[in-house]
């Protein structure tokens, strides 16, 4: 590899190198497949679009929290933004220290507002709602199921809406299509207690086909990683939603069993937050990520384009609609309040 | 204080020796600091070479290397000499940094002291993780659901913590003296209950914090917390660390408890025929190295303004495995290696802040200092220069039959 | 009587069976037999409380609607209580011959499960066959793992590292196999790389006389370390080219995957399955029949008598250590080529711990490891599918249930163990 | 074969083990080597059969050099060695123990255990054992283990045979079986090496003796030397073989055992209904081979096995079912068989030792304080009363001699005032010299008016110490018998003879050593 010297690249634009755009994940890590790596993605791109000075931090553990956060105020940084609600402590400690600094947190609302801490949060039931619906309509046996890493609302929040679509879709219908590992009325259903165990979660959702499920709904990470793997090796009987991402793109092996993904718009909010700050824009007002606001919404079909059926297509578009009006109003406890 | 990192696992003191006379220029501390030295700066090699091969100026300069091949030796240098400048800085470099590597080495030294004293006494406590999380739960319910005078509430929380821990603990001792039941199976497996039984916790409402669904405490209440130094993150836990080492040290030095312990550790056959009861020495070691561990938990949850999550033991109580085994086994070399992990720690943190270098690193940095210092003689046959130490480090654990 | 006579009397002061009960043995019967008693009481309670109507069970993965049989819930666990406490009861009375007293055993525990399903599936359907296919899945990496522990530790050499060996041989079946896109390449991979790390843990514990539990605990922590290091480096940014691994297909073994029932559980897996198969009849065989196996238990008990007969020790441990790699290696390769394809980090999640602990509760013998690990891959599997198919008993609870049923099955059970005698002593010859 | 060893040296450290040892051993003799504890006998034989190598000197076979690197160079020249510390592997079957390092194969390397059977059958035939090659190693008693161990060294048909102080663990009658075999392997042209603290199997066998002191060859001896001669020559100074004890003025029984059965883990019978008396100011000595329920009497006399049935008491105490620590603490002193397994905690330093049953009361203890500087002062009384050996008090018991590890345990034990003590194998492995100093101090503790109770298998001991003898065949007393009862009478009652039987019988059938 006898390439010639790459001429120094200062084509990119460093309009505003002296803004610091500072980002500290929970102990996930930025490659969590989920919401740190998701928050991440808008990190960058704001860090791109405006030319900013990126810093990064990642936690090893809760115990590196108030160290990486104290961290990031030493380091100057104009806008600090916390992804995850293990952070809100220290993040909350950290804004009120430091007024001039601007916050954002990912997941997470301090009980009373503060100042320059502007709270992320997302509806992603409305669009697992969706994504219920979408699964009770391509299921040929009458059965989906779901199953989470660990019992949080972050996580139940997604079964929650899965499992209240499918009930739309019976009454819609009168069918009735099953919801395996989620009662959403008794807060009961399947985890794979914990996150990093992809092969157990390939197990449970196993388990989940075995008992008649042909729509797999993994809300579980890494490990939900492992019911997309269950999904592929079924050759085609099983196929799968996934969550937080856009699965086709984060996870493209697997882009042949994805018929949708629920999308949490971490990207687009923090990038708007970062981008806010730069443009002396920051409010501290909760941003709730809905339909309606695009923060939550589910991806395209990709390679099942072809065979969701169009009537379905319209279903969903009016279920939609009929969310963002308000028509049909969600029952989970776990949707983020305003405040 | 000051604590110069390099140094330090270098005073672990070497366990008793047959005094054997002959040529010694060197005392057997020196050349053991010499040793440890040694070790950590080739784990620094070895540390040096994986940045090297993970920055991406490095990569992208070897992809020319033909047209200028200075320039891949350079980004090189300057890779490995910026990530551990910050590493430096990070642990040492002031106030900041050195409380910070303070506060992380207090929960490894308190979990360290629990393998510490099981290892003594012929015990492989893998369980350093669940006690901790069961005493950190205990003490952070005591912080936050009970709401009592200043002082008094913060010793409460502390004993609530050290009970927790000590249940946990002394489960595992019960069990092996009343079963047989092997404490390496026993302590994996309770580690993971612990974990769920924490997550389960989290999901009532005793637990979950007012207004929040998040699987979150609130924090202690004030009274319940170890008091500061100053605007530092450094707490009164810390003392309480040093105090737990001294204690150990007393146990099993100056107590007739701790005499039990080592003999039982060392030969339980002969313990038992000189009258002492095995069972109750198990027990008794796993009880106090439960609390020690439950004490590292009331750090987590009364010391550092952290609330109860299902990550509130971190990876303290399996860092701890490796922190006593760097220390030999004895509280001073507990201690000392509790500060280089938290400096390890608390400048690894910098050194991704500075220079994207991953965390990781660290735990690789961790591994292999412990690896190099546990084998002087791979370390001698690298740095011929280093002087012969008598005997070889004291072994812990010397098999699965105690 | 001729002093010949007395001679040969002396020679053998071997004593008669004792009519009386050992004390140590008396204890370990009650302790044992009220355990028995306890679950068979449980499993009595469960099937009074079992809800009428059938309990279907599915005996062939595959479509719900096939293969059922159904069962009339309560009496069939009425029955299986009642066959349990009497066992238990027998067994706490002494009423068996001792040579037969684990069969008490052996039926309390299928009854109490028999009664335990019936109550849980009662009005439901309990996919049996897939009961038996999750324990094989999630037995298979603890069963490979737990044999490269026997081997090391029949040897001499403690190896707490298998969680280590799992992460590295993962790692590198999946950069193998998402690089030359050859599940075989992949294998063999994991392979050298489960020896490369057993080969660290052979030199610095036999050469560089490293106390080996510090070793094992340390490697680890190494193992972590570093495929996290590269992960972040290398495979995250290079996710399509790197760590996208294929994973093997499964293969019917003709007649064999055809037997009723187990045929396709056991007959229709990848080879790394079938591997494992073999790995548990070749050690066992290797072991207890070889000259190799002869010497290597000879190392792990009294290396200085293996010495004094001629062997090298030091050589006897260095292969078995390696060999050892190669098992925990493949075993690691389960966790990304053998089932669940991509890399993540620290995605073996302990398993290499509960491997551990299955070769302990396993007395150190490869079916013992192998049963031991199976036990652990039914609890396992048991309580996700009692999640799916929702019992009164609460998630959380069932989450814990695996690992509390080994304590209980180790306290109450398997005892007091033994380890080979030197395990964990360096050999130091002068 | 012609073996010499020529200016053989080797250092531990700072200590000379063995100082230029030259010895020639001719085809065909018996060689007997002696020393004391540490003299450096095991070190010679261990740097000639390849275990240790010398720092300097040779080793000349018929008069060529050889490198002997480890034992299966040793092997191949045709040495075979049966060593001082079993070199068994207890799980194994016989005929694995004795087909290791030379395993017949089936093609692949599978074990042919038929031949291996075959062969020890044939051995055991051969030179009159009864082994069965299928029995577990740790399930025989140990004379029936040092037979393996014996076969084991005669299956590489060794030209030198060298055995360390095999006869430790033998009865008389299985010594003399040793003796016989020993004759007919020199009439086969074998040389052997041979090494023992016992005198009269010395002065049995021997063709030639060499006394080895401090590392260094101190001269040659005749058989026809007599056993005060040789012991001299051993110690450097005159040794008292016989214990001088005045007869003793036994008082009321102190120790009553009355209906005593344990059962051992495997559900044998290890005591048998046993019952004994010991009264204060005697010494009871139980005779027996090994493996016949003593070590279990002793144990569970401490508490420290579970008994089935009967019943202990102590001055009329009873002491059925209570812990070991409350019967040390009722006045039992105790010194067990295995002194490195049960005796003291080798890491521990002499004075941790000197205190190990002690150091929970006064001075020593009180409460959860440990008076480390009272340990200190009493382990400078007891090293200074004991002659322990040792480089100070804080040296580790397992860096001393095994001697001197005795004195350690026996100086604990008798450091506090006790009712009873018992001692198990009080002197195995321990040279004369020591022995003397040991044997006194327990007749000392008798005429202070302790009731002592000795279990030991050495007929000499025995006969030293004892004021009556009670013989244990399968678990059971067999007969409770005089100390003067000759030694081959005992020796048949050990065997399970009563008393009149073998009184009978010893007449008839005298044995070698019985009759010196
Ligand atoms: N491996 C060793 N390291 C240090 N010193 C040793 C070692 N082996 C033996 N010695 C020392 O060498 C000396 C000779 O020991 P050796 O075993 O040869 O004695 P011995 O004559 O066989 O004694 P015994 O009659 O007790 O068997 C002793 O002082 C002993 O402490
Ligand atoms: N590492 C060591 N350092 C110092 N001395 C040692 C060491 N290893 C062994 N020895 C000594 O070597 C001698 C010979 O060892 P060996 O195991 O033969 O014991 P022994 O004295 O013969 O004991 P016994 O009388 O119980 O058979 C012992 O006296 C022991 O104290
Ligand atoms: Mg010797
Ligand atoms: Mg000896």
């Amino acid at each position: 590899a006898c390439g010639s010297k790459p001429a120094e690249n200062t084509a990119g634009g460093d309009a505003n190198k002296d803004f610091k755009a500072c980002m500290v994940s929970d102990s996930g890590g930025f490659d969590d497949k989920s919401f740190n790596q998701t928050s991440y993605e808008g990190f960058q791109a704001a860090v791109k679009a405006k030319g900013l000075t990126p810093v990064k931090a990642e936690s090893k553990s809760d115990n590196d929290y108030p160290t990486n956060m104290t961290a990031m105020v030493a380091a100057k940084c104009n806008v600090i933004v916390a992804v995850g609600f293990k952070l809100e402590d220290a993040t909350d400690k950290a804004a009120k220290a430091n007024p001039s600094i601007k916050f954002a947190i990912v997941d997470s609302a301090p009980a009373t507002p503060i100042e320059n801490v502007k709270p992320l949060s997302f509806n992603t039931a409305q669009a697992s709602f969706q994504a219920g619906y979408l699964a009770a309509g391509m299921s040929k046996s009458g059965k989906v199921g779901t199953f989470g890493g660990l019992k949080i609302p972050p996580v139940t929040i997604f079964m929650d809406g899965f499992a209240e679509g499918v009930r739309y879709y019976n009454k819609q219908k009168s069918k009735n299509v099953q919801v395996l590992g989620w009662d959403d009325a008794k807060q009961a259903g399947l985890f794979a207690g914990g996150f990093e165990d992809k092969a157990k979660g390939q197990n449970t959702a196993q388990n989940l086909i075995t008992q008649g499920a042909d729509i797999i709904f993994p809300v579980a990470g890494p490990s939900g990683l492992g019911g997309l793997q269950a999904a592929k090796a079924s050759n085609g009987k099983v196929n799968a939603i996934w969550v937080d991402t856009d699965g086709c793109v984060s996870a493209a092996e697997y882009c042949s069993v994805l018929i949708s993904s629920v999308k949490k718009g971490m990207d687009v909010a923090v990038q708007d937050a970062i981008t806010s700050v730069v443009d002396n824009k920051f409010d501290n007002k909760q941003f709730i990520g809905t339909l309606e606001n695009g923060g939550t919404s589910l991806a395209p079909f990709h390679e099942f384009d072809s065979k969701v059926p169009a009537e379905l297509k319209t279903e969903l578009d009016t279920i939609k609609a009929d969310l963002i009006a308000g028509k049909i109003t969600l029952e989970s406890k776990a949707q983020p309040k305003a405040s | 204080m000051s604590i110069d990192t390099t140094t330090e696992p270098a005073q672990v003191p070497a366990e008793p020796q047959p005094a054997k006379p002959g040529r010694r220029p060197l005392p057997g501390w020196a050349v053991q600091s010499l040793v440890s030295l040694s070790a950590i700066v080739l784990a620094l090699l070895v540390g040096a070479i994986l940045i090297i091969i993970g920055d991406d100026q490095v990569k992208t300069a070897v992809g020319y290397f033909g047209a200028a091949p200075m320039d891949t030796f350079s980004a090189a240098f300057s890779a490995v000499g910026d990530s551990y400048q910050a590493l430096a800085s990070g642990a040492l470099g002031g106030i900041t940094p050195i409380t910070e590597s303070l506060t992380q080495a207090t929960p490894l030294i308190c979990g360290g002291l629990a393998v510490s004293l099981a290892f003594r006494t012929g015990l492989f406590n893998i369980g350093a993780q669940g006690q901790l999380i069961i005493g950190a739960i205990l003490a952070a319910w005591v912080g936050f659901a009970w709401h009592l005078p200043p002082g008094i509430h913060l010793v409460v929380a502390i004993l609530a913590g050290l009970i927790g821990g000590a249940l946990w603990g002394g489960v595992v001792g019960l069990l092996k003296a009343r079963t047989g039941a092997h404490e390496v199976i026993v302590t994996i497996m309770l580690n993971y209950v612990a974990v769920y039984l924490l997550q389960w916790l989290l999901t009532t409402t005793t637990f979950k914090r007012p207004g929040r669904e998040d699987p979150i405490s609130p924090i202690v209440d004030a009274n319940a917390q170890y008091p500061q130094f100053g605007s530092t993150r450094l707490h009164v836990g810390f003392l309480l660390a040093l105090v737990a080492a001294g204690f150990v040290w007393w146990l099993l030095n100056r107590s007739t408890v701790g005499f039990e312990l080592r003999a039982v550790g060392a030969n339980a056959d002969a313990s038992r025929t000189a009258g002492m009861s095995v069972g109750r020495a198990y027990f008794v070691a796993m009880l106090v190295a439960g609390a020690l561990a439950g004490l590292a938990g009331t750090q987590q949850v009364l010391g550092t303004d952290l609330p109860l999550t299902d990550g509130v033991a971190a990876s303290v109580g399996f860092d701890a495995i490796t922190v006593a085994l760097l220390g030999r086994g004895t509280p001073l070399g507990t201690v000392l290696a509790g500060l280089l992990f938290g400096a390890l720690n608390a400048g690894g943190l910098q050194m991704q802040l500075q220079t994207q270098t991953p965390l990781t690193l660290t735990t690789v940095l961790q591994a292999v200092i412990v690896l190099f210092v546990a084998a002087p003689a791979l370390v001698r046959s690298i740095f011929r220069f280093l002087p012969k130490e008598r005997g070889i480090g004291a072994v812990l654990a010397k098999g699965w039959n105690g | 009587m001729s002093s010949t006579e007395i001679d040969s009397r002396a020679q053998d002061p071997a004593p008669a069976p004792a009519v009386i009960e050992a004390p140590a043995e008396r204890t370990r019967r009650l302790r044992v037999g009220g355990l028995m008693v306890v679950f068979a009481l449980i499993g009595l309670g469960l099937a009074i409380g079992t809800k009428g109507g059938k309990a279907t069970f599915q005996l062939v993965s595959g479509d719900l609607q096939h293969n059922l049989v159904g069962i009339p819930a309560q009496p069939v666990a009425l029955l299986l209580g009642a066959f349990g406490l009497v066992a238990a009861v027998a067994y706490v009375m002494r009423r068996v011959p001792t040579k037969y007293a684990g069969w008490l055993a052996a039926v309390l525990g299928v009854s109490f499960l028999g009664a335990f399903l019936c109550w849980a599936a009662a009005g439901k359907t309990f996919p049996l066959a897939n009961q038996f296919q999750g324990t094989l899945n999630f037995a298979t990496p603890l069963i490979l793992g737990a044999l490269a522990g026997v081997l090391c530790e029949r040897a001499g050499v403690i190896n707490i590292a298998i969680e280590g060996q799992f992460l590295v041989g993962a790692f590198t079946a999946a950069v193998v196999s998402s690089t030359t896109g050859s599940g075989a390449a992949a294998l063999i991979a994991a392979a050298v790389s489960g020896v490369l790390m057993a080969a660290l843990l052979a030199v610095f514990s036999i050469k560089y006389l490293v106390n080996q539990v510090v070793l094992g605990v340390v490697l680890v922590v190494f193992a972590t370390g570093i495929t996290g290091y590269l992960f972040d480096q290398f495979l995250q940014e290079d996710a399509a080219n790197l760590n996208t691994p294929d994973v093997l297909s499964a293969m019917k073994i003709p007649l064999l995957g055809d037997i009723p029932f187990f045929g396709p559980i056991l007959f229709e897996q990848t080879v790394l399955v079938y591997l494992t198969y073999i790995a548990v009849a070749v050690v066992t065989f290797v072991l207890f029949q070889t000259r190799w196996g002869l010497r290597v238990r000879a190392v792990g008990e009294h290396p200085k008598a293996a010495d004094t007969v001629g062997i090298r020790v030091k050589r006897i441990r260095y292969s078995a250590v390696l060999w050892a790699g190669v098992l925990a290696g493949l075993g690691g390769a389960f966790f990304t080529v053998g089932y669940a394809g991509s890399f993540n980090k620290g995605m073996t999640a302990g398993n290499g711990f509960i491997a551990l602990a299955a070769l302990i509760m396993g007395r150190w013998n490869p079916i013992g490891a192998m049963v031991a690990a199976l036990f652990f891959g039914f609890a396992t599997q048991l309580q996700s599918q009692l999640q799916i198919i929702q019992t009164p008993i609460p998630g959380e609870l069932l989450l814990m249930a695996p690992y509390l049923a080994t304590v209980i099955a180790v306290a109450g059970l398997v005892g007091r163990v033994r380890a080979p005698k030197a395990d964990g002593e360096p050999y130091v010859t002068e | 074969m012609h073996l010499e060893l020529s200016g053989l040296t080797k250092s531990f450290g700072s200590l000379v083990a063995n100082d230029h040892i030259d010895l020639v051993i001719e085809p065909g003799e018996i060689h007997c080597l002696l020393g004391e504890n540490g003299a450096g006998k095991s070190t010679l034989m261990n740097m000639l059969y390849g275990l240790l190598q010398p720092d300097s000197g040779e080793i000349l076979i018929d008069g060529e050099k050889v490198k002997i690197t480890s034992p299966s160079d040793a092997i191949q020249h045709g040495i075979g060695m049966v060593h001082q510390h079993f070199m068994l592997i207890p799980v194994f079957t016989v005929a694995e123990n004795i087909m290791l390092g030379r395993e017949n194969t089936h093609p692949g390397g599978i074990l042919d255990r038929k031949k291996a059977d075959a062969l020890v059958t044939e051995l055991s035939e051969r030179y009159g054992f009864e082994v069965d090659p299928e029995a577990l190693v740790e399930d025989i008693p140990v004379g029936v283990q040092q037979r393996v161990e014996i076969i084991k060294a005669l299956t590489n048909d060794a030209k030198v045979l060298i055995l360390d102080e095999p006869t430790a663990v033998l009865t008389p009658a299985e010594i003399d079986e040793l003796i016989t075999v020993m004759r007919q392997l020199k009439e086969n042209g074998t040389s052997i090496v041979f090494i023992t603290h016992k005198l009269k199997e010395v002065k049995a066998i021997a063709d030639k003796i060499t006394v080895i002191r401090r590392g260094k060859v101190v001269g040659q001896a005749d058989p026809g030397e007599t056993e005060e001669g040789l012991a001299e020559m051993m110690v450097g100074r005159a040794v008292d073989l016989v214990v001088d004890k005045a007869p003793a003025q036994p008082g009321d029984a102190v120790l009553r055992i009355s209906g005593l059965t344990v059962i051992d883990e495997r559900g044998f019978t290890a005591v048998d209904n046993v019952d004994l008396e010991v009264r204060s100011g005697e010494i009871l000595a139980v005779a027996g081979v090994q493996g016949n329920g003593q070590t279990e009497l002793a144990e569970a006399l401490l508490g420290l096995t579970p008994i089935a049935a009967g019943s202990i008491s102590l001055d009329g105490k009873d002491l059925t079912g209570v812990s070991t620590r409350e019967r040390l603490d009722a006045g039992i002193g105790y010194v067990p068989e295995d002194r490195g397994h049960d005796g003291f905690v080798g890491p521990f330093s002499v004075a941790e030792n000197l205190v190990l049953d002690l150091f929970r009361s006064e001075p020593f203890g009180k409460g959860l304080m440990l008076h480390t500087d009272e340990i200190e002062k009493n382990a400078t009384a007891r090293i200074e009363e004991f002659d322990i050996r040792t480089q100070g008090a804080d040296q580790p018991v397992s860096s001393l001699s095994g001697g001197n590890q005795q004195k350690v345990v026996l100086a604990r034990e008798l450091s506090r005032p006790l009712k009873l003590l018992v001692a198990s194998q009080p002197t195995r492995g321990v040279d004369v010299g020591s022995i003397e100093f040991l044997h006194t101090r327990i007749v000392e503790e008798r005429d202070h008016g302790t009731a002592v109770l000795i279990v030991s298998t050495e007929l000499d001991e025995i006969a030293a110490l004892s004021d009556r003898v009670a013989v244990m065949y399968r678990g059971k007393v067999v007969g409770v018998v005089p100390s003067d009862t000759p030694r081959d009478e005992l020796g048949l009652m050990m065997a399970g003879a009563s008393r009149t039987e073998a009184h009978e019988v010893a007449i008839e059938n005298p044995t070698t050593l019985g009759t010196i």
